[in-house]
């Protein structure tokens, strides 16, 4: 039995693979919850295999599966509950800014975020607050190691940050 | 661009656009997925079950050796919740949706399963905390009432004082389990329903 | 002490929110994710209100905090655990099909999945179908209703969609 | 542009930067955030220290009744494992990882404390299934040898089945215990720490 349905199933995934991603591609958005339907479809059309007698049509049995998977199947995955909020969503600060700055700012800030995350997490953090102007003594103090220190991890980190900036900024 | 031509896009694009499958793996993910799954099932079904008939049995060994009547009542409420979740279970699996199924016999089989679990978790007080509940208060008063009146005047008063911080104690863990599951029927189940509910109302 | 502890709070925030939306911008990438970690931030800042003595400068204060809470404090939020995967990640494989295809088809793709998921989920699956050209008959025992009612579905969910894609598709 | 002319934009982009608070909304969320904290921590702490004592006057009032010696094994195992977590939560309450401290103090607490429950798990055997399982095992020997001899050959036959049976759960139900723990470190507390290590790394 188990040998057959493997072969049952590799020959559905050769020939209507097209059909399962279409559903997911349109009930999942982001990677990760696609990578989760696809397998979840995957499983449950290779577990109907035992019941599927040749009485219903190869297509229809497919999509049948992956359909009830997609919307009725509940996956274990857990719902986020929507929270009361005390802020305008975040999605729409950074748009509801544009106005007041240059486009050309906001952008040179947009990359400098996607630099700063690229860096190991202590080194982001020094450059977070040198970027908001603290002393080498204030910086000290937060991560709880000397001035001195602070220094070396400053220079290293600007270093960093500088090849992952490369012709944004000259003096690094 | 018409619907049609739309249509052909799709189809042309529906054959380049799949990814690579490595199918030795996939198979033995498959094949694990369906052994956690059974597992899960297995602990899920078994598990409570098998502590209701324990301490049922414990129970009633405990009666066999004291002869007092309380602990009959606590081993038969164990039975009764034990004897309930196994025929509950039994009628339920036989109902379970099937997903290969068309779509509305599938929504509407998922929908009596959801409701079904929403009445059982709404009424957890009278089948699964009522029984126990009334074993435990029973053989509580009934400790205190032999060993209490025993005793002389301050070991009385300490007898008391313990006596109610046990039973505070024991209300306090049914009313934790009574408000789990009122949690799970509101912030889980009941918009599963709503969900499911919709989903059959577009297709009809 | 707790209208103290509000005062002092309000007053951080007046003055301090920008090093803290620095952080959670650095630290948290999608929005779902920033909202989390900036209300984990204001609940552990307001929380340490009592411990503050005036002995740490405020902005140093703010920034232990902060920094602790993102980098340090175990949230309650699951991590996704890694698991084996069976297939090249989903994110390559829209870029990978780039070569052999137009990229104006693809635009065109892209449009109508995202109008696909603004449709009802039902509306939804009988365009899939409709699209991977399937009979009104197989769509019908697919659903489990009637073929004329297919075809009434049908016709609603290609207006609706007809309406979502204006200027693209002449004909609906 | 040289990072000085960075850090200007940097600046100048931040006051502008800034989501509109509903202060009033925030400070409830606020103080419902810490009260739920409390009451989850007061659940988690409270709750199975409570049962252990329970457990505990419950075995304790059995022995009073049949004068079993094996009642008063469990009982002194139920006492001993619910004093053990006792006094490991007052010692690690002491000693939990202060947000406000320096990052680089913060982070070696926060190691400690994990360190701490990494041992704690990994030894959930010693200190949280062996008293009692010793206590249960020993009961249900006692039981099956002063019972099964009593019985004609048939009920002795199937009262050793009954033996094996309740003997066999009870080992399930604690392999299963200690299965949890297991997974808990592998899943959450050792990635959790080598996360903290690495940080610590970078810092010094």
């Amino acid at each position: 039995m188990t040998d057959k349905q493997d072969n049952i199933f590799t020959d559905w995934l050769d020939q209507h693979l097209g059909l399962i991603m279409h559903i997911v591609r349109a009930y999942a958005i982001v990677p990760e919850a696609r990578e989760d339907l696809f397998q979840d479809i995957l499983l449950q059309l290779w577990l109907s295999i035992p019941n599927f007698k040749g009485n219903a049509k190869e297509t229809t049995w497919i999509y049948r599966v992956a359909l009830n998977t997609a919307l009725v199947w509940n996956r274990q995955e857990k719902r986020r509950q929507k929270h009361q909020t005390f802020l305008d969503s975040f999605k729409e600060i950074d748009s509801q800014n544009a106005g007041n700055d240059s486009i050309e700012n906001l952008e040179i800030i947009n990359k400098l975020y996607i630099a700063i995350r690229q860096l190991p997490k202590t080194e982001s953090s020094i450059i977070l607050m040198h970027l908001d102007g603290l002393a080498y003594q204030e910086m000290a103090e937060v991560l709880g190691i000397t001035a001195s220190n602070v220094g070396v991890k400053l220079n290293r980190a600007k270093k960093s940050l500088g090849r992952l900036m490369k012709g944004l900024i000259d003096d690094l | 661009m018409t619907f049609d031509d739309l249509r052909t896009t799709w189809q042309s694009q529906a054959s380049a656009c799949q990814p690579k499958i490595d199918l030795p793996v996939l198979l033995q993910i498959l094949q694990r997925a369906k052994r956690d799954f059974a597992a899960m099932i297995l602990r899920r079904d078994v598990l409570e079950v098998a502590i209701a008939f324990l301490m049922f049995l414990v129970f009633l060994n405990d009666y066999s050796d004291s002869r007092e009547w309380p602990l009959l009542l606590l081993a038969s409420s164990c039975l009764f919740v034990g004897g309930f979740m196994v025929i509950d279970r039994f009628l339920q699996k036989r109902k379970a949706p099937k997903l290969f199924d068309p779509l509305q016999s599938c929504i509407k089989e998922s929908l009596t399963a959801v409701n079904h679990q929403i009445w059982l978790l709404k009424n957890v007080f009278w089948w699964y905390l009522l029984p126990p509940g009334i074993g435990v208060l029973t053989h509580y008063c009934y400790i205190g009432f032999k060993i209490i009146p025993t005793l002389e005047s301050t070991g009385a008063a300490f007898g008391i004082v313990c006596f109610v911080c046990v039973v505070g104690i024991t209300m306090m863990i049914f009313w934790w389990v009574y408000n789990l599951n009122q949690n799970a029927v509101e912030k889980e189940l009941l918009p599963r329903k709503q969900e499911l509910e919709q989903l059959l109302e577009n297709l009809q």
